[in-house]
């Protein structure tokens, strides 16, 4: 019973930590930036799909190739944003018009991304094992690659929440999600901040699509489902928390996993419950402040 | 139309002149229709964006795409009405996998465009939809990628069309009952996704499982977008079954087969798909991908028909192209259509169909016919499939074997792939 | 903007513009192609739904994304009792269905704001899909139903009165006094409540009537898809269209969306007709440089207009 | 004879108190002044009485009738109006649209458009702000921005209206014009409750006064006897002290 019990909780935790990474980098999009960055799973798709093209054409360890998607990624995610929503963040009146022109923009971004990796990659399902054995865990046994994936999640959370408590450029960015003006008053260029944030979140996109790419088939039309995802996660967590994303990511991640030990037909339902439910509890979700 | 079939996706980007060749393409697509018949207009309706890309690229595209360039290499199809070969057109228009713009697409196609013939949307769901519109037009439909228990007792109703897939109880899974209980598995476990699909290949197999003392001792549903199979794995492997049956589509197939070598799940006989019957299926899991059944209705192995088929698909392609179930039945159906049209020596819809609906046709299945608007039984040449030794062999039903059953199937290798 | 003193003769100008055209389209099956009467009635869906998502999260900002539940509730009621009542009462029911759904959601959303909101109506999308699908296998054993079809025409005309009550109802409400207390509850919700507005009323009021005309909307088109699912149904696009055709139309004038809707939807039907390889590209590019050079939309832009041949509305003291 | 009465009232924040047994009364056609330091509960306590927040303990009654457990729309439909310390106009209606709205809503009965329209140009003008009638409210100054929110509050018809520190952030001039505005509301027969911190103005507009401290009425009086009380100057100059 014990063992069951450990077992439901670990697995969920494993596939939370999965949700826990995509919905920070969503968080500091959207939470820091303002962008509800309907395009970020097509940076787990382009995360993905390099990794496993290096994987099988250059022979490259998925992990390695953390090193080149992360930094690709952020390059990317930064020059989208000094080139296109800094600009609409000028042209916009409001901040309420920003967040739905900067939304529309993102849409087509989504489009863009998409139709470029259909033309380079095709719409075929893609996948390759790795890591997949077992790991005995007192009696509780689960795949290596997931394992790793969580391990993963859980290095990445911790250095990027080092990276927020302990730099400047970390401060100000916390400074940015509370208040923008205040990180401005810390004689911080707010433009790099929202830039560098925007970049980050896609980098952390990248490296999910990385882990996704080790346990689950990749195909280019993935992106949306794991958006929405971390959109429910963002919210779950609480707007503008990044702590709160990662619990909300290993939450969803554990009640999935509940649900599914007792009624497979009723795992995404009850996301949905559960997410309706706190929000009429708590409507400014977990770690958000009312 | 040259221009407009070189420009797939892919080739695009070698071509580098984004905006010009892409105004190109979209201008050569506009159809004429005259009277004096210059070609043979056809349109589809395919899902090339949205989640249903997926499918419809890898099965049905690929055949068209081979088949038609084939024929118009040899001047086309010859009608006698026109006195001569007339080429095939294509009009492929996007639905966005969306069954509204589907159904809009395929009205757009019959009344504005003004087809000749129409070709088949992609997946069970859109063959439902679009089945009632081509035959209150009177187009004959002769459908690809789907196909379910439920349409056979539609098709009585929709004269115009014709399902060339097989499917559970056509005849896939008495074939697999009766190989598994002559092996002497005894206990099975079902995961199916909950749609149409799912639903269909569990209920036939909860009639003939147990016809073959094969007992069904867990069945879960699972809905389309579920990550994480790890629970019901595991609970598939507590169950102890001789056999493990994943009814759904790669999305799942994909993760199940991960999932149960994770978790040391590895039952005498593991059944998947569609999916197993995709060459991705084997680049992804290569040697692990031993001794998984899944469907199928070929091998090259079969007739020289069958391997100069494979050799046109798949030679020089990644293995990825390949899909050991479908392509030949869709193959076959073109064929079908080709030959009606050249026995009606007209364009004339209704003819086409009872020609198609009574006789019987040289394809690369050898003798075919439709038997009450379903690609007959007899005509299959294989239901079930394995791989073995990195080839995707006819295990069932027995006659058309290329080789016998591995039963039970091989361990998972471990340490990874 | 929206509240300078009206001139009646704009009044009299757009009332005879509006009848033009609704007579235009009324006498339109008589001598346009069949097909055009086929896209005219799609194009029709999407600026309801775009309309009368404009309706609610217009004027109080509340963004919804519950259009897919309540299309997806008219087009179950179509497929439901499609063979069994006629046709009007069918759409009535479809509306009254989405309505009713829409009260029973909005008294349960009120606390909630920004995007909070907007993320428990797309939850209630999928919550109703999934529940809808594990009822279908578990309870009733199969997915998917066939729907009844309808003729073009009756179905074009079906629309048309669709489209005439939701552009009247936008613009009944603009101009009544409810429109001017759903604006005072976007634009500062607490003050309304206090200068004596029954926020919860009006909001939900509005929720409500929003969804009627989604959801009469789904009853007629689903006889244009033949077949449908809860995939197929509750098709969370349908959430996101009309948000994204609003905004790239402008919301501050009733016209935005409708241009909106409209320039949006027949963009993608040349795109995807004209460029099926490429339409996820060239629509992605439009709407990146729509929304760099039109940041308040289509409405911004013909204002824009208005302003250059005019001059300044406002000289501000 | 009291048009506002209160008995015991209590609210908390989480573990802070922010009123103990409040109880004190309104006159009917009187000029009611609340003063206290910063964080004593002043706006808490008009929070109570326009139904912002409900009150954990104690009842609040307008003209005899029990209000507490209403809703705010319905407070104001009773006669009681109020502003708001940080103001709180429609930003982007019409300055007159802004008034509008309270004659529409604010009131028991229905009132047509035109007489609407009509008596929120009336109130306009009664605070100053004609001029203005058809500029988006975000365009004025705060202390016109204020004025407007005087003009909504009249509105909805009030026989009670609480302003929360109307004169805040007003220049003197400014502040003169709003000490005539509050006498000018009273002469119109309505009662008037204010919170307020420009002690010049309490001190001339005000009949009586009442003071909160750390949640507690701490003293109740005229301005004579308010400025003569030990306790109120020890809690001022303490709050000088501090700042």
């Amino acid at each position: 019973m014990l063992v069951t019990f450990l077992d439901i909780v670990i697995a969920g935790l494993l596939l939370g930590g999965l949700y826990a990474l995509i919905a920070m980098g969503l968080s500091l999009q959207y939470g820091v930036a303002r962008v509800l960055n309907i395009s970020h799973g097509e940076f787990i798709m382009l995360g993905a799909l390099t990794t496993w093209a290096f994987y099988t054409a250059f022979d490259i360890n998925p992990l390695a190739a953390l090193a080149i998607c992360g930094p690709l990624a952020f390059i990317l995610g930064f020059i989208i944003h000094r080139t296109l929503y800094k600009r609409l963040l000028n042209s916009s009146g409001s901040l309420a018009l920003f967040e739905g022109n900067s939304m529309l923009a993102s849409f087509g971004l989504m489009f863009i991304v998409q139709n470029l990796a259909l033309m380079f990659w095709g719409p075929e399902i893609r996948g390759y094992s790795y890591l997949a054995f077992p790991v005995d865990l007192a009696g509780a046994v689960f795949g290596a690659n997931r394992l790793v994936t969580l391990g993963f999640a859980i290095l990445i959370g911790l250095t990027f929440y080092f990276f927020l408590t302990r730099t400047r450029i970390g401060k100000a960015i916390r400074a940015a999600a509370q208040d923008p003006a205040a990180a401005g008053i810390m004689g911080v260029d707010i433009n790099n901040v929202l830039a560098i944030c925007f970049g980050l979140g896609a980098a952390m996109a990248a490296i999910a699509g990385m882990l996704i790419s080790m346990s689950y088939p990749v195909h280019t039309g993935m992106g949306l489902e794991y958006t929405i995802i971390a959109i429910i996660v963002v919210v779950l967590g609480g707007l503008g928390s990044i702590p709160g994303s990662f619990i909300g990511g290993l939450l969803l991640g554990l009640i999935g996993s509940i649900v599914t030990y007792f009624e497979p037909g009723l795992a995404l339902a009850a996301y949905y419950v559960i997410f309706i439910l706190l929000l009429l509890v708590k409507p400014t979700g977990l770690m958000g402040k009312s | 139309m040259e221009d407009k079939k070189r420009l797939t996706r892919r080739d695009f980007l070698k071509v580098a002149a984004v905006g010009t060749a892409g105004l190109a393409g979209a201008c050569s697509q506009i159809p004429v229709t005259g009277k004096d018949k210059e070609k043979i207009v056809v349109g589809m309706s395919r899902p090339l964006s949205g989640p249903l890309a997926v499918i419809g690229d890898s099965a049905f595209r690929p055949i068209y795409e081979t088949w038609v360039p084939e024929v118009n290499a040899e001047g086309g199809i010859y009608v006698e009405e026109y006195g001569r070969k007339l080429p095939i057109e294509l009009i492929v228009y996007d639905d966005k996998s969306d069954v509204g713009t589907m159904t809009r697409l395929t009205e757009k196609l019959i009344v504005e465009d003004k087809v000749d013939f129409l070709w088949p949307a992609s997946g069970t769901s859109f063959v439902f939809a679009q089945a009632p519109i081509a035959n209150k037009y009177g187009y004959v439909l002769i459908t690809a990628e789907g196909g379910a228990t439920s349409i056979k007792d539609m098709l009585p109703s929709l004269p115009f069309v014709f399902v060339t897939l097989s499917f559970s109880d056509w005849y896939q899974l008495p074939v697999l009952a009766e190989l598994l209980g002559e092996k002497g598995a005894k206990t099975a476990y079902i995961v199916y996704i909950a749609d149409l699909h799912g639903i269909e290949y569990s209920g036939v197999a909860g009639i003939e499982f147990p016809k073959q003392g094969i007992d069904i001792i867990g069945v879960k549903s699972v809905p389309p977008d579920i990550k994480d199979l790890s629970q019901i794995i595991k609970e598939a492997k507590a169950s102890n079954a001789d056999v493990f049956c994943c009814f759904a589509y790669p999305d799942q197939v994909m993760p199940a087969t991960g999932t149960s070598m994770e978790l040391g799940f590895n039952p005498k006989a593991w059944v998947g798909g569609p999916c197993v019957n995709f060459g991705f299926y084997h680049t992804t899991f290569g040697p692990a991908a031993e001794g998984v059944l899944g469907f199928t209705s070929f091998s090259p192995k079969q007739s020289a028909a069958a391997k100069t088929l494979a050799d046109k698909l798949y030679t020089g392609k990644p293995e990825e192209a390949q899909d050991w179930w479908g392509h030949p039945l869709y193959w076959a159906g073109l064929e079908i259509w080709k030959q009606a049209i050249e026995k009606a020596g007209t364009l004339d819809q209704a003819k086409i169909r009872d020609i198609i609906a009574t006789e019987k046709f040289q394809t690369v299945l050898g003798e075919t016919w439709f038997d009450n608007g379903l690609l007959a039984k007899e005509c299959h040449t294989g239901e079930i499939g394995q791989w073995q030794n990195g080839v995707y062999e006819v295990v069932g039903p027995k006659n058309m074997a290329t080789a016998d059953t591995v039963y039970p199937k091989p361990e998972w290798p471990t340490g990874g792939g | 903007m929206k509240h300078k003193p009206r001139l009646p003769q704009g009044l009299l100008t757009t009332g005879s513009i509006t009848l033009t055209v609704l007579v235009l389209f009324a006498t339109l099956p008589g001598y346009a192609s069949i097909y055009t009467v086929i896209l005219l009635a799609a194009i029709f869906m999407y600026i309801v739904l775009t309309l009368s998502w404009s309706i609610f999260s217009g004027p109080t900002g509340y963004i919804s994304l519950a259009s897919a539940a309540f299309l997806g509730t008219g087009i179950y009621t179509s497929a439901i009792f499609g063979k069994m009542l006629p046709l009007p009462v069918v759409v009535g029911i479809g509306g009254l269905a989405s309505f009713c759904l829409a009260l029973l959601a909005g008294a349960l959303t009120l606390r909630l704001k920004g995007i909070y909101f907007s993320m428990f109506t797309f939850g209630l999308v999928e919550l109703i899909k999934h529940l809808m699908l594990w009822f279908e296998i578990n309870l009733t054993g199969t997915r998917g139903r066939f729907v009844i079809v309808v003729d073009h025409i009756t179905v074009y005309y079906v629309m048309l009165v669709l489209l005439a009550l939701t552009i009247l109802t936008a613009y009944a409400i603009r101009r009544s006094k409810f429109g001017l207390a759903l604006q005072s509850i976007g634009e500062q919700e607490e003050a309304a409540a206090h200068t004596g507005v029954n926020v919860t009323l009006v909001k939900v009021s509005a929720f409500a009537i929003s969804a009627f005309f989604v959801g009469a909307t789904g009853a007629i088109m689903a006889t244009r898809w033949t077949y449908i699912d809860p995939y197929i149904a509750f098709n969370y696009l349908f959430s996101f269209m009309p948000v994204l055709m609003a905004i790239f139309g402008g919301m501050g004038q009733l016209y935005g969306p409708i241009m909106g809707a409209t320039v949006f939807a027949y963009l993608e039907e040349i795109l995807i007709t004209r460029f099926p390889y490429f339409y996820m590209l060239f629509f992605g590019i439009i709407l990146i440089v729509s929304v760099l050079y039109l940041p308040n939309g289509l409405a911004g832009l013909i204002q824009g207009w208005q302003k250059r041949v005019w001059g300044a509305r406002y000289v501000h003291p | 004879m009291s048009i506002l009465e209160a008995e015991g009232i209590t609210k908390h924040f989480g573990g802070l108190t922010a009123l103990s047994g409040i109880g004190f009364h309104v006159d009917q056609g009187e000029i009611l002044g609340l003063i206290g330091p910063n964080g004593a509960g002043k706006t808490t306590l008009f929070g109570l009485i326009s139904a912002a927040l409900p009150p954990d303990r104690g009842v609040i009654r307008f003209k005899g009738e029990v209000i507490t457990g209403l809703k705010p729309h319905q407070v104001c439909r009773r006669g009681v109006a109020r502003t708001f310390q940080s103001v709180k106009v429609f930003p982007n209606m019409s300055v007159l649209a802004n008034v509008m709205v309270g004659s529409f809503f604010g009131r028991p009965n229905t009132v047509s458009a035109a007489a609407a329209e009509g008596e929120s140009v009336e109130l306009l003008e009664f605070v100053g702000l004609s001029a203005f009638a058809a500029i988006p409210a975000r365009d004025l100054t705060l202390a016109n921005q204020k004025m407007l929110e005087v003009a909504r509050a009249l509105a909805t018809a009030p026989e009670l209206l609480l302003l929360d520190e109307l004169m805040a952030g007003l220049n003197p001039t400014e502040i003169g014009l709003a000490m005539d505005l509050v006498t000018r509301i009273r002469d119109r027969g309505i009662t008037v409750f204010m919170i307020e911190h420009v002690m010049k103005a309490i001190m001339c507009v005000c009949e009586r006064i009442m003071v909160l401290h750390h949640g507690e009425k701490i003293a109740e009086g005229t301005p004579k006897e308010i400025a003569a009380s030990k306790t109120v100057v020890e809690v001022y100059l303490g709050e000088s002290a501090y700042a």
